[in-house]
């Protein structure tokens, strides 16, 4: 399984901050981002057409391209504002 | 903090802190200190031209330390610096509130300001925190990522 | 201090200070600030490979006073600040004693970090202040002025 | 009169930290210096003779060209080392 995290406006528009889902057939970020913009436009436009789509692996900042193997964390969210 | 804590110098909490508190303990047991320089960042009234009731911080629990322990250890091997510190609250603030403090010693100022200065910058654009704005109607904002954290951030790659 | 002190935000003294409390002293009233950046300069057991056992401040009363107020106006017409404060202690003290304190308040960091690292560094190049050492065995040394102080200096003129 | 101070080693050197001098014939800083030199070796070297000699005419920074007249303040110390 892969755990799944949303955050901020992310996680209020997506309705979830948190899932599982099945590994078997993702081998980098960007099989699991295009799985989850079939879910419909909202999932689309916040994951897969934001160009300001953060990404992190196992708390590690991570691209698109970056593989991914049973057990990881993935983490999708906009761009930090803390300080 | 328990003992075990990895990360000793990384506090993400919801309680406030005292500034003179976290500098004398930074402090103690380096009598080489010759500089201290800290930064406090507060909630401002005004935001974007609109008031501002409640700020609201949320992190990235994990992800946060360790991205904060990166920036600091980066900061230490750039600059000879005795000791430094990081704390960054969580949840609900109002305006006035302390949100951050970067506190940094060093032997001479040179090293600590910029390092204090680095460690925002890249606090700013790499540390996993998101602000929310509440109005004083109830409306609710998430803060916008500004163009000009990303410049500052990018004056270090020199 | 008394009422009629004209420079409220420059204080010359024997006195220790308390970081935490001239903070918040100098936030009052200020909602729109979002940055503070302090500087506390402190007393190291070893200079220039001597242990140091009293360090003696000495200044020109009058003088003083009104070169830090110019330092300080300078900074104010150079960025924009919400307030600012200097603190520079005089007379004997030990290693690890607090020395001197510039605090900056402004909206935004940037501000902030350059007008505290601006007037730290004109200070230490036109105020009128010396130091003197006095090592474990009686003997005292009158510290030299450093170059690379003159040189922070010239940094900002650009 | 003039009001002539030294601060700092230059105190002690010269043995005072003030005093006063008629001011009839000073014109400028330089005047008062050659002055003070005329009394010694140990005034020659630390005033007239002193490249890194700093100098104040009633509490702002001055050179050796700077005008005096009766009343004022003079200050001579060495590079300050304050902060």
């Amino acid at each position: 399984m892969l755990d799944i995290l949303y955050f901020a406006n992310f996680r209020e528009v997506l309705g979830q901050g948190q899932e599982q889902l099945p590994s078997d057939n993702f081998k980098t970020v960007d099989c699991v981002l295009n799985a989850l913009g079939e879910r419909g436009e909202q999932w689309k436009m916040a994951l897969v057409e934001n160009q300001n789509l953060q990404i992190a692996v196992n708390h590690n900042v991570a691209t698109r391209t970056t593989a991914v193997k049973p057990g990881d964390e993935i983490a999708f969210f906009p761009p930090v504002t803390g300080g | 903090m328990t003992k075990e804590n990895p990360y000793p110098y990384i506090r993400v909490q919801k309680e406030d802190f005292d500034l003179s508190t976290e500098v004398k303990q930074l402090r103690a047991g380096h009598k080489d200190i010759g500089a201290v320089v800290s930064f406090v960042g507060t909630v401002r009234d005004i935001n974007e031209g609109d008031d501002i009731s409640v700020l609201e911080l949320e992190h990235y629990p994990g992800m946060t330390e360790k991205a904060l322990e990166k920036i600091r250890q980066k900061a230490h091997n750039r600059w000879p610096l005795q000791s430094s510190l990081i704390i960054h609250r969580i949840g609900e603030m109002k305006p006035c509130d302390q949100i951050v403090l970067v506190a940094v010693t060093s032997k001479h100022r040179e090293a600590a300001f910029n390092a204090a200065h680095y460690i925002m910058d890249y606090l700013k654009t790499n540390a996993p925190f998101w602000k929310k704005e509440t109005f004083p109607d109830g409306a609710t904002r998430w803060v916008d990522a500004r163009v000009s954290d990303k410049e500052a951030e990018s004056r270090w790659n020199v």
